[in-house]
Formats: C-alpha cells, structure tokens, sequence
C-alpha cells in the first residue's frame, strides 16, 4: 500500500472526538476517499462537520482513530510536518479567518510566499484567482472594508491559490447570493475535474440537489454515506 | 526563493511596524527611556567615581625621620621610597622646613613660637601614592616595610581616612554594579512585555498563518526584525535625549556650583559608548523579542 | 408628525452613502416602514444591504439624507444619544460579535445589564430567549466553544432579548439549516405579530419564497419595493 | 437598577482581569517595578539627606572675644546670641580653656608652649546653629548682627565649608526633585502604556458594546475598576520588595562597611509611608486608565 498509488488520498479510520469528556461529537467515523472524489458534507447545526474538517488539516487532535492523507498518519505528526503537510491542502474557513491588517491581495498570496513562489508568479496567479470569484477590483481593500459574501470569496481564493491536492470547504457559500454560490460550485467542480479531492461542508439543501454528488451525513456523531439529499431535508 | 523570502520579511517587517504603529511607538519609548535611565545612571557613576579619585591623589604619607639620620641613611630610605611601585612621589621636608610651615599654620598666633630655642620639630619624606593603589591592604603593606628602615622615628598616613575612602571606593563599585545590574533587568522585562502584548494583540494572525501551512520559524522572524528597529530606534533616540539632558544639565550645574567644575565632563560621550548604547539597544530588542517568543510558545 | 402616531417606524429620506469617492454604495435611498412591518432586504453580494443596516442603527453616517427614527432624526445624533436608541434596536450581526470572553449568557445578558435589568429578570428572559433559539444548553460555553450555527444562534437571541421596537437581522440564517432556519423565522413572525418591526437582509430565495412578505431589493446602489421574490433569481 | 450596575461592574471588572489574566499580571509588575525603583530612590535620597544633617550639627561660629570685654558687656553678647533664632547652644571658652585646647591639640610638640610667658589666645563664645538653618543668607545675617557688638574682636564660621555644605544640600534637594519627577513621569508613561495595550486587546468587545447601547461612561468604568485594581496589587507587592531589599542591603552593608551605622536606617519605613505607596500605586493606575482613555476616545 504505497502512498505512489494513492496519491491525493484521504483515509480516516475509526476516528473519535469529543471536546467534553460526557458529549461525543465524532463516533467511529470511517471513510475513504479517493484522488479526485468530490463529496458534500452535511447534517445539523452542531453536527460535527467543521470538527471533522479541522482534524482533516490537523487543528485538532483526535481522542483516537487515524487519519491518512497521502497515505501519511498525520495523527501523529510533529509541528513542523503539519505545516508542510497543511501546504497542499487548501481550506475555507466558515468564519473565512482572514487577517485583518493584510489587504486583500497579501492574504491571498501568503500561501504562496510560505513557500517560497517566485514574485511575479505569485502576482499572476493570485490576480487569476481573484478574477475567477469576482473580486479582481478590490485587491488593495483591507477585509473590515468588504462586505460579508465578499470576505467569503477572498476565503475561497486563498483556498484555491496554491493548486492544493485536497480542498476542504466550510460552509463557503453561506454569505453569497445563488449566482454567485453557483459560480464558485463550478470552479469547484473544474478543479475537481483535474484530479483535486474536494469536501465542501453545508447546510444548503439547493446545494446538494443542483449538484448530484457523493453525501456524508452527520448524525448524532455518526457518519452517513451516500443518502440522497431529497431524504435528507 | 530565497529572494521571495527576503521580500517577505522586510515587507512583513515593515508591515506589522506600520500596522501597529502605536505599539511599535510605545515599545520604542519605553526601550528608549529604560536606555536614558541607564545612560544618565552611567554618567553620574562615571562622574562620582573620577571625582573621588582626583581627590585622593591630595593623599600622602608622611615619614617622620629621626633627628640622627645620617645623610647615607636618607639617601638609601628615599631610593627606597622612591623604587615602590605605590609611590609616585617623594618630597623632603627639613626640620626648618617644617618648622616654616608650622609658623605659617598658626598664622597670626606665630608670635607665641618667639620664645622658642631649639626646632622640635621631626624632619619628614612625604610620599604621594599613585593612583592605581586600590586598596588599603597595599598601603598598609608598604608603611611596614618603610618602617622597618633606619632612620625613620614614625609613619603618619591618615589610617583612619584612607580606610574610609576604600570602604566607600567599593561601596559605590558594587552598588554600581547591583544598580547597573537591577536596571538591565528592569528594561528586558518592560521590553519583553511590550512585545509579549504586541504579539498578544496579532495572536489572531499568528493563528491564521499557521492554520496556512505556516512555520514558527517563519512567523517569528519578522518580529525579531522589529524587535531590531525598536531597539536600534529607541538607542538613537535615547543617545541623543541623554546627551541634550547632560548638556543642560551639566551647564546648570556649572553655573549654579562654580565648585562642581572639575567634576562635570562631557568627555565620557565617545563614538566607542555610542557605539555601546546602539548595541545595547538592538540587544534589548533580541531579547525581549527571546523571551516573549518562548512566552508564545508555551501558549 | 408626532413621535406618538408612528411609535415604530423608520423613516428613510434620500439616503447616500460611499466609503470611496469613486463608488456610491446607496444612491436617493428612501423608503418608510410603519410599526409591525416585516421586510426582507435582497440583493447581490456587496450591494449594500450590511451598509444599509448600520445606517440605520447609526454605525456609519450618511453622507446625505435623513433617517428617523421613531420621529426622531438620528443622523444628528450626538455619542449618548446614538446608545439609547440602539437599546431599542435588536441587531443580528452578519459575522455575529460575539464577545469571545463572556460565556453565551453572559453575552446574551450585556444587552439587559446596560438598560440596569434586574438580576432575576436577566436570568429569567435570557434563559427563555436561548431556549427558543435552540442552544439553551449551551449556557455556560464560550463563543469559541460552539460551532457556526450556535454562534449566530446566540447572536439571535441577543437580538431579541430585549423586546425591542425593532429588529434587523443581517443573513441571520446563513450558517442554519432549514430546520432551525424555518424556526428563527417563525420567531421573527411572532415578533413582528406583537408590534415589532422587522426588516432581514438575506440571499436566501428559499425564504422569500416561503415566507411571503415586502421585498425591498438593492441594485446598483437603488432601493427598489415590493418586487417579488420569484423574479429575483 | 443601581444593584444590577454595582453587580455588573464587579462582575466585569472580574472577569476582565481573570480573562486577561497575562495583561493584569504584567501590568501589575510593571507598576510594582516602577514603585520598587521610587521606593529605593526614596530611601536612598532621604537616608542621604538625613546623613548630611547629622554631620551639620557639627558645624559651629566661633565669636573671639577682646581681651578688654567687660563682665556684663559678655553677660548681654552671651544674651544677644543666646536669643537670636538661629542659635541653638552658646559655650563660653575662656583665655585659660584655650590654651589648654591648643595644648591638647599640639600634643607631642606642646613642649615648645613652655618657654610662653603670657597667653596670647582669646576667649570665645561658640554657638550651635540651630538644625532649621537652610541656607548661607541666614548665617551671614548672623555673622553681621553680631559683629557689631562691643567686645567682638573677630567671627569665624569655616564660611567657605558652610557656602559649600548649601550649595550641596540644595543641588541635593534640587536633584531629588528632578529624579523624582522624572521617576514619577516614566512610571506614568509605562503604565499608560500596558493599560492602552490591555484596552487595545480589548477594543472587539468594547466595539461590541457600544453596538448594543452601551454608552462609553458605562464600558470605561469597569476599567477604571482594573487600575486601580492593578495599583493596589503592585504598590502592596513593591512594599514588599522595596522592604526585603532594603532589609537585606541594609544588614549587608552594616557588616561589610561599618562606619555606616549611623547612616543606614529602616525608621522610615512607617504606617504612613506604606499608606503613600498604596496611594501612589492607585495614583498611578488611574492616571494610566485616563491617559490611554483619553488615548482610546481619540481613535
Ligand atoms: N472548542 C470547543 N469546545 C467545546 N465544544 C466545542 C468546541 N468546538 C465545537 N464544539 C461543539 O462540538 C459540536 C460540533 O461542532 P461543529 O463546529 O463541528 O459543528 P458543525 O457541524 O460545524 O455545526 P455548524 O453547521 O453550526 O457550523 C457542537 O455542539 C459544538 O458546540
Ligand atoms: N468600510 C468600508 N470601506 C470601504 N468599502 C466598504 C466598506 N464597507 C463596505 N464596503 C463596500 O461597500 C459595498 C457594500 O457593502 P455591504 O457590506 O453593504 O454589502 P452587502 O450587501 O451586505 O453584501 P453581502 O451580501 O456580501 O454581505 C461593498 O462593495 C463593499 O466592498
Ligand atoms: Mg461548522
Ligand atoms: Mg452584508
């Protein structure tokens, strides 16, 4: 089982978590999912589903169970391995977690100043990628001056700026209009179409029907797979 | 790479110092004003101390010789004074000599020496002592050796008061040395605070950056860079705030205490400590910028 | 025109605002809503809608027209003046301020605390109100304790806690699934039915079309009434 | 509705400072640090002062009398010092007591004094000044008044030591003031300083507040609260320090160096004193709260 054949791939096994020792929030949770898998994330308000992506990418740790991404455990990673594993991975934070004494342009392109990008490739590129969630104009804004869909989009940018292997996304269509949500699915799903693994975590039930994809559902701390969204609501 | 990286930490650097302005503002005065206190503590010591040892250079021992001394017995004593490396000086002083002096002393009361028929006063050599002599072990050690000569009746050497000016040479050397010391530890930790509260105040970023895929090596440097400029701006500032004070200071005291002259120089102020303040100054920086950074980390 | 007659009402007169000389974001914005008015506010990310609604709780000032205020002119108001009247204004927050060191009473009970409430009155309405919200468990968390949803839930309460006059909810729904969406806006209804008025910014068709209220829709900096839901896609 | 606000600004005050526990506890040290460096400076500078007193009652003016002085023109000189405000102690030295003194002091050498047929020295009336003297005007007044008198053959005050014991103790006063001052304004400034740090890491929740009706009155009290808070806690821990410090310099410096003993003393450290440092540290912690509110209001 070399990490060769499975490259952009996301094996969790028997994971638990709970934050108080009496209320679990995640049970047993297992899942596999392969180079260019595309699945949506869905349950309560509470359910779990920003819990299981912050383990994802490390910001938490489990009370047991593994996690393999590429095939490394990065359960037990040092500091400086999560960083580097975080690298090629790309997330959107539910509160976006965008810094606020950086302009628009710098928060994006921090991902790729971290490693090292050449600077005009880092101007192309981040300028690309705010053209595609349509906010190319306000580069030189600071967050406080953006409105609420528009913080959103700087978040999704970053997440897609460094090319990541895996794209976790919290909820990030929840301040944006039904145009624009679809716009932004669309880039997902090009993305996806490349060999990118995505998991995009929601509420929006219009979501889940225009786009037929594989669903998890939490529940009660447990994972569903592949209800359909119609039974779901 | 490597360019882009040096890109980032000069940006960044200049970016967190024009984003947070006011604390960079407030670190920079405190650093600075930690560094006047110590510099005008400096000063002062400096002072004090070089005073005192231009008083002591009016210190001397006199040895009372015997009315007998033959003029070989004199010659071989003041070869001998003269080739102890304490002694800077010797003077003769014969019995009319000193009998000269005494008349002078009483001044107008002379006049009761009229009646006088012999000189019953000693003949004497004095000795200056040179000023590296630092304690009085040494001068003690040297008037038992002179005695121990032909010739010589008795020693007079201001036990009492040599004492006393040692004890306080190195009363105010360690208290020097426990106020320098108390101060340097004051001025980290108010350093190391400012820079704890102003990495407190970007915890969020710090947070994000990390969340990113960011090193801590990567995020701490550029504030290490800004502990540099706070301390490098603060010691300028702080050297010429020193200097402005101790000039105005220094012509006030001149005028106000014509007998404070010789005390009072400007001279201290070499390229050398300039050099010393700027130095301590960065070295402030690094280590508030150390100890508040290990503070992060255990967070 | 007393104060007595319109005892709820907000009163727009050709409002302007712009952050940039360039950019308008409000052109000529009038409207009037009468005490017991409920209206959803609409329109594309960035349109205006969060601005609108600081205006109107005087966050920001105009930078030309009149807004009143129960008949009063708040656009000249002085710092004191401006906190009394935000006591009879709940706001839903679109990215929610919460105060990350007060536990959820505690945040919810600030608002009752600053009018001089009494202690067993606080406890009393605080508790009712979280219950309807759904997190009357959570008393004792910290915001960043809970996950999206219970934040804005949290935020909502405090919304409501004080019986206001009147109530403006910026995409108060946006991290909610339709579940508790549907029941956020029942509560909203019950309000309005007692007196209050009520105005929601949201992107979300599923609620225009559900609930059938005024829709007020901002383009390109204009107000435009009454335009229905259906056509707003 | 007064309890529900006495409640809150308890209950807020508390929770501040439990929630910004790091803040409070540095904030705290900074003002214990600042009150530790007044409080030595304090201890030094009035140990000092009272050091240089105590040597000055040694000081004496010497009223040589003529030898022709009448009983009762000395009777009404003795009168005339013994009234004058500055005078503390007159003894009278007879012609026949100063010669025994100039004896005594020539020792030795007194043989030379046998030969003497009449005595050439004068009586003299010494005076005490009085400790309340402050400066060389007075004793100059003195001088003068009294050498107008009949009998008064010549006045001698050491005038030269006196004009430079003034001079000394009014730079030392002049100096205090200063120091202290300039103590006084950096504690100030540092405290400001951490406050405006505290409230800069709170200024979310105080936007927050102001966002749902609080007015500012209201949001500021409870930081008010924390100052003072803060200054309690640090003065009663400078105390504390200010106290063991001096405790253990005091010992070390009366075994190491005892020609100190009359110096060095812990008299000073009264129930009022401690009051003043409690003051002070409140003194300082809402001076800190209105210069950074003032600061916070501002932006
Ligand atoms: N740091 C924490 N400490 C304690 N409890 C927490 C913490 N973070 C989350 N929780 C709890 O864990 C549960 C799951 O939270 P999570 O944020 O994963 O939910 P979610 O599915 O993302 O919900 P939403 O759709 O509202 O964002 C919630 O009940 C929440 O209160
Ligand atoms: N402080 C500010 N400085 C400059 N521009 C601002 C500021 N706040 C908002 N804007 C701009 O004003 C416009 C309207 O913003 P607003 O937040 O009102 O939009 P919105 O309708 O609430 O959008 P959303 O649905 O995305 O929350 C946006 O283009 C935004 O970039
Ligand atoms: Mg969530
Ligand atoms: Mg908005």
């Amino acid at each position: 089982m070399s990490s060769k054949k499975w490259p952009r791939m996301i094996r969790v096994f028997h994971l638990y978590k709970s934050y108080l020792p009496t209320v679990a929030v995640l049970q047993d949770v297992s899942f596999t999912l392969e180079a260019g898998d595309f699945v949506f994330l869905t349950g309560p308000s509470g359910a779990g589903k920003t819990t299981l992506l912050r383990l994802l990418f490390a910001a938490e740790r489990p009370k047991s169970g593994q996690i393999l991404i590429n095939g490394k455990n990065i359960t037990s990673f040092s500091r400086r391995q999560i960083a580097h594993v975080r690298r090629s991975i790309g997330v959107v934070f539910q509160d976006f977690k965008l810094i606020n004494y950086r302009t628009v342009f710098d928060n994006v392109a921090l991902v790729l100043e971290i490693t090292g990008t050449p600077r005009n490739e880092i101007k192309k590129r981040v300028w690309k990628v705010l053209k595609m969630v349509g906010i190319e104009q306000k580069l030189y804004r600071y967050p406080l001056e953006l409105s609420g869909g528009e913080q959103q989009r700087v978040a999704i940018a970053r997440a897609l700026v460094n090319d990541p292997q895996i794209i976790l996304a919290d909820e990030p269509t929840g301040n944006l209009d039904f145009e624009i949500t679809t716009e932004i699915m669309n880039i997902f799903n090009n993305v996806n179409a490349q060999g990118t693994t995505v998991m995009v975590a929601t509420h929006n039930q219009l979501l889940l029907q225009k786009f037929k994809r594989k669903v998890f559902t939490l529940h009660n701390g447990m994972l569903q797979e592949g209800v359909p969204a119609q039974e779901n609501q | 790479m490597k360019m882009t990286y040096f890109y980032y930490l000069l940006r960044s650097t200049y970016q967190n110092i024009r984003q947070h302005l006011v604390i960079n503002l407030i670190s920079i005065f405190t650093i600075a004003f930690s560094l006047v206190l110590f510099g005008l503590y400096s000063f002062g010591y400096l002072n004090l101390k070089k005073t005192l040892e231009d008083w002591r250079t009016d210190f001397q021992m006199i040895v009372y010789l015997e009315d007998s001394i033959s003029k070989s017995q004199l010659n071989s004593l003041r070869h001998f004074c003269e080739s102890s490396p304490a002694v800077a000086r010797v003077v003769h002083v014969s019995k009319k000599q000193a009998m000269q002096r005494f008349r002078k002393s009483l001044g107008k009361d002379s006049s009761l020496l009229r009646g006088l028929k012999e000189n019953p006063l000693p003949a004497s050599l004095e000795l200056q002592l040179k000023n590296k002599v630092k304690d009085m072990q040494a001068v003690e050690n040297l008037a038992k050796q002179i005695g121990k000569q032909p010739g010589v009746e008795e020693l007079q050497y201001g036990q009492q008061w040599l004492r006393h000016f040692f004890s306080l040479m190195k009363l105010l050397h360690i208290a020097g040395l426990g106020v320098t010391g108390f101060l340097f530890f004051v001025t980290v930790f108010i350093v190391s605070n400012t820079i704890k509260l102003s990495f407190y105040s970007r915890r969020d970023a710090i947070d994000i950056m990390e969340l990113v895929g960011a090193t801590r090596f990567y995020i701490a440097v550029p504030y290490l860079l800004e502990g540099i400029f706070q301390g490098l701006v603060a010691s300028l500032l702080s050297v010429g705030a020193v200097y402005a004070l101790y000039y105005y200071l220094v012509s006030w005291l001149r005028q106000s205490f014509p007998f404070l002259q010789g005390m009072v120089s400007l001279a201290f102020f070499t390229p050398g400590m300039l050099g010393g303040f700027v130095a301590l100054g960065v070295l402030l920086g690094v280590l508030g910028f150390l100890v508040s950074f290990k503070w992060i980390r255990g967070s």
